[in-house]
């Protein structure tokens, strides 16, 4: 299956509160407890729905569409 | 990370256009759902087209009042409980700047019970995103007038015995024109309700359920996890709820638009009408 | 006699209840104490710090200036030590400040974890002691949150090298303290997390 | 040419709050200081200003300083138990800097007190009502003329030093009417000075950094691209809270200093028969006018009496009392309260001179003639 | 025989208080001041008190009075905003003679200023907080243990004098643990003053007729038969309100004096080191703390400092203060405000002795290091 | 009058027991309904057979709340707003106290509003009569939160433009237990009303519409005669108006018990029967 | 027609409003404009409905049946 | 120069508004003026009051101690007058309470209703004037409200007695401060009631 969604996490924001993996339907994210932030653990998983982007509250969890996705990056 | 965060800004500009950026990350707790207030309320923005220099964002004193601190508008972060208040002066002055009052449960409904039923009275156009997460989070846990009956405060040992508000209703009686209820849970649909509430010309209010993970949580041993999925099991879309049987509400609560009327004047308008009545208008 | 303690870890690792427990094991001793703090630090990230003065007479000054020990949880709180900026947290401000005017003075026990504080202190400055509290916690005792505990046990025993080999505050001291600190059902937790504190500072001392 | 006419003390203070420029005011009615409201309730829409009835007093301060930080020149009127519900935020005022002139107009206290009589009683409390420290000018004209000269005054340096300026009256001021010389007060005559703009393009856009003159050049909210927050707790130059303790400490000696460093271009004071008295009297508001009769009455007697009647009461006149105190043999202070200003004189006087006193807190005023009899004691202990 | 114990300075408040008798709690949560309703909310169920938390400071007051009236030692605690609201009430009880118990554990200044962080920046704001005149005894202690005797000395001064008694705390001293001695605080030993009752049967009740002691004795409501009216309107000896001018003196002057004449009685101070000091230190609450070791520090480097420290701020100990001037060379004032206290000495000192100051409002403590500093910039000015 | 005064306060003993003749005649203006609410009041209590000594009267500050200087039972005149705070804990100490509570228009609404709230929402036994005057009587005469919109006002020159409260819904909605209406010019069913609320055990709210004749009459060209015509026209019992149609609602009041609840429980109870679980129950 | 009611007005705490005049039935009272009291006119008229007493602000207008009236009045 | 005149009389006798075209009459005039009074007094029965100092300079102290001219428009308020204890009321506090330092001057002019006041002041040592001020209200111009105004006139032409025959302030200048102090609709009837006030005080003047 093709990847939907592709998230990242900006470390330096995340507390690491595990809400948005709470919330994927997929299980695509995991909590590193040792740095105590979120971590992409299973990327080919996401469907994109966009769930943890937007109950994140501390705006650290970006999910984007392979499109958008590879604008930006190659950029 | 693997973009340079310039791109993802770029992305995301719905909600990080509205963003104090070097003041993250917040000071507020892991999980807290105040995060989730302030982002529905930037994309509200975002797609009513109103620009930051538009905007003016008034808070009293309390952990949802420290919001205005990373929204980039014209904020003013006031004194306990008086947020509404300040923004009718502002307001009132210019007319023309969209008023956003952030405030807590504590800080709407305790202290500032008083200037909150008149500023519904007056029906000025003040939209208030209210965070009730059931607590006084900054001072940590003494009760609110929201505090469910039972649970565990620092100042009421033992368990509230204290009677809460029904908030909108009182909202309603008191004048409100729009009255919602989201939660830190269902952020699409709060963002919604922002945004109609920022759309509606008057005195609108929204309700915000919001874990308090920290102190609420902790003294009513609740995990993060388990306070979101409270939201998500207790509360009901606004329409569902009025299908409902009445024995199947207890212990739930509707979500939506509970009360709009856009018949009654809006009070900025009436007073600058007779303004320019009597003068022509101008300052 | 002033002795001066100051506790520091990151928010969550207990700093100011060792202070606390500390506080009242010294007035068990029959000793005056003052036991200062900052508050709200355990609601958000960051460093947070917990003050004892000990004396055996009415304390005037009731904080500290020039630490006789210092016990130090995590790297975080090691580095903003050894910068002599101890920090302070604010919970409704949020943002960090300095007690400028804290040193630690020559001669100062210094207790830090074995596994979590890289330690370059001058040993002949500072008596350092290592040891591996925070696994003794949560590998020994199953849980981590008591590594300050643990902490307190090796603070207790390395005392004795500042006071000719005796222990400024005996266990039975500490034990009754922990006793009057914390919740019911942690008591007989925190027992053992201080005895095995014991232990391993004993140890500690006889590798040094 | 003098153009006299007669004006009521509170319909005064509203029509020279016009002339300043104040086009906001917000307020909760209280006896004896109603009529200020009522009349701004008639003025203010005429000039396209904006009145509004809050519920309360602690309301009218929000509301005044949420319209400043709008632009406004904003006031609210008030009386003691007003007084004192609005001390909060004022202090929040004072420490965010919002311009703007509180009017109180002294009744009878303490608590409800004696509603629709005089007192002198908040002499102390407007400098040290609210918690925290602050220093603030205030005000304190003695005739209805002085009322319109006082309350452009406060609006002038409530906007040059932004900061919240308190403009005391009371009742027997407040509810006379008295002829005025409105010559002074056609609007070409009238100075009046604004708070300074920002003269940095939005990116250096420090809102609390202060400028030369301690006072920081804050843009009004709704001008474009000078967006800004500001916030009762302690802050740095963003206006974000910091608890930094240099940061701190140069916000609070700046809010003070600023305020300071202008006491003697703000100093005001009449001076009457003061060159060569013996005996001289500190007083202001209507206690000065009968303390002046009193002057003239005790020279008849041979006793060489002036007086100081003093306009700025804080910052006091520091140094003017000292030199007072060591140019008279006695100094004379007659309050309507149980003894507040005579405080600051016995500081100020260093004890170069005796400081008596003349207290009277029950709602009548001091007559002309109860001074003299004081002052014949005075000269009669100082022989 | 010394029973060591370890208290939280806020708990140890509330501790005492209901040690002294009281049996009734209103307040309104603030840093740093909560913990000391959270422990009056778990100990005056247990005690069969009242404890509730109002929906503001205002209220909380009221609420306190409204006790009182019912016959409740009262109290509520609370920090500079809330203080700043208690005001309008705090003056209705002292008007209508309610006797109650206002705690403010001082924080940073002004407005929200440094919530968690220590200020003495309420030293003034104590007695000039409210409108109208007032007088009312205002104590600070500089330690745990004596937190719990002043707790214990406010409610009897209270209830003596049928006044609120205001007891200054600061940050440092609220939140921190320190050894107490037990011993003097077990029941037994704990003196304790109630308020007088009507001596006259209901027929011959007047209550605000004062005693000599000028202290009316006004029965609790619901006391059968003694049925009374209280007003903050000036009012008679029946309670009603009066508007003559006599009646009005009578009970101003009576108010102010019932707790003057009490100065020397309630006035308490530590004095340290003093009877040879050049150079004395006034000081109270935590920043006398740094003083006391200050005056050792420079003891040892020769310089003859001595320590006054004030625990009786109000009414201040006008005679002590200037004997004191008159005894050494120089007075320094360190304080965790913009020069509060200090001004109050400096009158006293009436030129006696050059009066200096240390000032320090970001939140920070004075360490003895800096008061050292001082004193020797001083010992060296002086020589 | 020509039978001596001490044989009339015998046959009038329903209201002169609980009255100080000796403060008599009151301050009020001529025609002032003020009156009217003290007599009801005074003659509740007599059938009620509580006795002056059980009864505890608070006010705030306003021509309402001067009532109490003229009732013979415990009674306390506080500050302007504040009253039902001092009830609270008067209340809450002496709970075997009757506690009445006398307060105007913007003593209660005004200033006093958030006390009012919170009182109500805690649901405590005590009674409140608002005299609805439509103004600030006192101070002679500026808008208050209840003046009808078009009234002339000494603060809203040309005509009220503020919008007003429905004070029985926010009454209601706030938590009261017992709300009801009566006019100064129905004198004996205000007595029944305000009976039944010192009876009811809760917070009970009667609003008294009571013509201000000298400011409100004089400055809205009304004589006395014609503001208590007014009260009998336009007031309507509440059964009548329920049956009433809505377009003949306009412009009118129901009159009577317009809300009474006494399932939930009462506050200084709740908080009693705590302590007796943890002390006995002494103080 | 036998009186139903005796009607007595205490003068001194009568502020002349002319409220109990206006809602009497059977115009038994009038005010006298030059005092400002209020007085009982037509005295046969009253039909002892209470309604004046009732309304009176200010406690001075008493109604009595004619047995209550003889009996204080014997007195 | 310094002239005092209070007018008394009953509550809705309108004496505040005669203080104050008094003070703007004088004014106009080209006088200086004060006008004290008190409030709220309308609101309940008894005795008002309202005072004016007249000067040709500035003037101090505002209140009247010493008092060259009263109006006296009942017995209530001459009866009190007479005492030397004019009466205050105060709508927050509802009693009464007296000025006790303000006394008529020997040779004051005192302007009294031939009709209401029954006047038995020693003729030596005041100017007493009386006039049916009331009745020419009441039955000249058929609205008794405007005695206060007709009141003035009278008193307008007497003060010839104290100025070596010249009124202190002119007829002008008091129409002109009717024009001002008076609503619009009753301006003509109260320049009317002064006009009639001047003509019966001429005669009160011609008769004595
Ligand atoms: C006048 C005043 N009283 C009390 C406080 C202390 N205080 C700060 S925040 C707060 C309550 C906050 O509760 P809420 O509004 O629910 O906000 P939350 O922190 O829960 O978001 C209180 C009581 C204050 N700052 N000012
Ligand atoms: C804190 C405070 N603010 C304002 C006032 C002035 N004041 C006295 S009574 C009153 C309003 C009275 O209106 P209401 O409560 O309707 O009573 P009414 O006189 O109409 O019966 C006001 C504003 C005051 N005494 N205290
Ligand atoms: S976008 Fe949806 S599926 Fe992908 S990580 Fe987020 S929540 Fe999971
Ligand atoms: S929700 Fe946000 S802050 Fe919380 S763990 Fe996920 S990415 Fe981190
Ligand atoms: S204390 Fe509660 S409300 Fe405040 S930041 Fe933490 S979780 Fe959020
Ligand atoms: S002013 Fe109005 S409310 Fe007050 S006493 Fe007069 S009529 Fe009554
Ligand atoms: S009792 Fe009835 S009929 Fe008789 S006077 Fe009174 S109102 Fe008229
Ligand atoms: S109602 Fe009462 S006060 Fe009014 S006129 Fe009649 S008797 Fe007199
Ligand atoms: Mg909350
Ligand atoms: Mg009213």
């Amino acid at each position: 299956m093709a990847v939907k969604g592709i998230v990242e996490v900006r470390e330096d924001w995340c507390k690491g509160c595990n809400i948005c993996a709470s919330v994927c339907p997929t299980k695509v994210l995991e909590l590193d407890k040792v740095r105590a932030v979120m971590t992409v653990a299973h990327p080919e998983k996401c469907i994109g729905c966009k769930q943890c982007e937007m109950i994140c509250p501390d705006f650290c969890i970006y999910v984007f569409t392979p499109e958008e996705y590879k604008e930006i990056a190659s950029a | 990370m693997n973009v340079p965060f310039e791109k993802v800004l770029e992305k995301k500009e719905s909600y990080f256009k509205y963003l104090r950026l070097d003041k993250l990350p917040t000071i507020w707790c892991p999980g807290c759902g105040i995060g989730q207030a302030l982002k529905a309320t930037c994309m509200a923005l975002y797609d009513l087209g109103i620009d930051n220099d538009q905007v003016a964002m008034v808070s009293g004193i309390g952990c949802s009042s420290r919001t205005p601190g990373y929204f980039d508008g014209f904020t003013l972060h006031t004194t306990h409980g008086r947020a509404l208040a300040f923004a009718t002066g502002l307001k009132l002055f210019k007319p023309e700047l969209t008023t956003i009052v952030f405030t807590g449960d504590g800080d709407c409904f305790a202290i500032g019970g008083n200037h909150f039923i008149h500023a519904a009275r007056r029906n000025i156009d003040v939209t208030v995103v209210m965070i009730n997460n059931w607590i006084y989070g900054m001072t940590h846990g003494q009760v609110s007038p929201t505090t469910p009956l039972g649970s565990q405060t620092t100042t009421t040992p033992g368990g509230n015995y204290e009677p809460n508000f029904d908030v909108a209703e009182l909202a309603k009686a008191a004048g409100a024109t729009y009255v919602a209820r989201g939660t830190a849970y269902h952020v699409t649909e709060l963002k919604k309700l922002i945004q109609d509430g920022i759309k509606h010309k008057g005195f609108s209010f929204i309700e915000v359920l919001s874990p308090c993970t920290i102190i609420y949580g902790r003294k009513n041993r609740m995990t993060f996890e388990e306070m979101y999925m409270w939201l998500k099991e207790n509360t009901i879309p606004v329409k569902a709820w009025e299908k409902l049987p009445e024995e199947k509400r207890a212990g739930k609560l509707p979500r939506g638009v509970l009360y709009h009327d856009d018949s009654r004047p809006e009070y900025t308008e009436v007073y600058w009408n007779r303004v320019k009545q009597l003068s022509g208008g101008e300052k | 006699m002033r002795y001066e303690v100051r506790v520091i870890g990151s928010a969550g690792q207990g700093s100011i209840l060792a202070a606390v427990v500390l506080a009242t094991a010294a007035a068990e001793e029959g000793l005056w104490a003052t036991q200062t703090a900052t508050y709200g630090a355990a609601m958000r990230s960051g460093t947070s710090l917990g003050d004892v003065v000990i004396s055996d007479q009415q304390i005037d000054f009731p904080q500290v200036t020039e630490l006789d020990a210092v016990i130090i949880q995590s790297q975080e709180a090691y580095d903003e030590m050894v910068k002599g900026k101890p920090v302070r947290l604010d919970p409704e401000c949020g943002e960090n400040t300095a007690d400028v005017l804290v040193n630690v003075k020559p001669g100062a026990l210094v207790i830090v974890d074995e596994d979590l504080v890289q330690c370059d202190l001058d040993c002949n400055m500072y008596r350092v002691v290592s040891a591996p509290i925070a696994r003794t916690a949560a590998e020994g005792l199953g849980r981590r949150q008591v590594m300050n505990i643990v902490a307190l046990g090796v603070f207790q025993v390395a005392t004795s090298l500042q006071f000719d080999g005796k222990p400024l505050i005996s266990e039975e001291s500490f034990l009754k303290a922990i006793e009057k600190s914390v919740p019911k059902r942690f008591i007989d937790l925190n027992k053992t997390a201080f005895q095995e504190g014991v232990k391993i500072g004993k140890a500690a001392l006889q590798k040094a | 040419m003098a153009k006299l006419e007669i004006k009521y003390g509170n319909h005064a203070c509203a029509e020279a709050a016009i002339l300043a420029g104040c086009r906001f005011y917000a307020g909760y009615p209280i006896t004896p200081s109603s009529e200020i409201a009522e009349r701004m309730a008639e003025l203010l829409p005429r000039h396209g200003g904006a009145f509004i009835q809050m519920e309360d007093e602690i309301a009218s301060m929000a509301a005044v300083v949420g319209a400043s930080f709008a632009g406004a020149k904003a006031m609210t009127a008030t009386s003691g138990p007003g007084f004192s519900l609005k001390q909060e935020n004022l202090g929040y005022a004072f420490m965010v800097e919002a311009p703007c002139v509180v009017v109180n107009v002294q009744r009878g206290g303490p608590s409800t007190g004696l509603p629709t009589q005089i007192g002198q009683q908040e002499i102390m409390q407007s400098l040290w009502g609210t918690h925290g420290d602050k220093l603030i000018p205030v005000f304190y004209p003695g005739n209805v003329q002085e009322i319109m000269e006082e309350t452009i005054r406060a609006f002038n340096w409530a906007e040059r030093l932004r900061t919240p300026v308190v403009l005391l009256l009371d009742e027997v001021l407040g509810h006379m009417r008295e002829t005025v010389d409105m010559e002074q007060f056609t609007p070409d005559k009238v100075e009046i000075w604004n708070r300074k703009m920002p003269d940095v393009p939005p990116e250096e856009y420090l809102p609390y950094k202060p400028g030369e003159d301690d006072v920081p050049a804050i843009a009004p909210y709704g001008t474009p691209g000078y967006r800004g927050h500001a916030t009762g707790l302690h802050h740095d130059y963003t206006g974000f809270p910091t608890t930094n303790p240099e940061m701190c400490e140069e916000l609070i000696e700046r809010l003070i200093r600023k305020v300071k460093r202008n006491q003697p271009e703000m100093e005001k004071n009449e001076e009457y028969k003061l060159d060569d008295a013996e005996v001289a009297i500190v007083a202001f508001g209507t206690t000065a006018r009968a303390a002046k009769t009193a002057v003239d009455m005790a020279r008849e007697k041979g006793i060489k009496a002036g007086l100081l009647r003093v306009v700025t009461i804080w910052p006091s006149p520091e140094e003017t009392l000292n030199k007072l105190a060591k140019h008279v043999n006695a100094i004379l202070v007659p309050e309507l309260n149980m003894g507040q200003y005579v405080l600051e004189v016995e500081r100020c006087a260093r004890g170069e001179a005796p400081v008596y006193r003349l207290n009277r807190a029950n709602g009548k005023v001091i007559y002309p003639s109860e001074i003299l009899s004081k002052l014949e004691e005075i000269a009669k202990a100082r022989v």
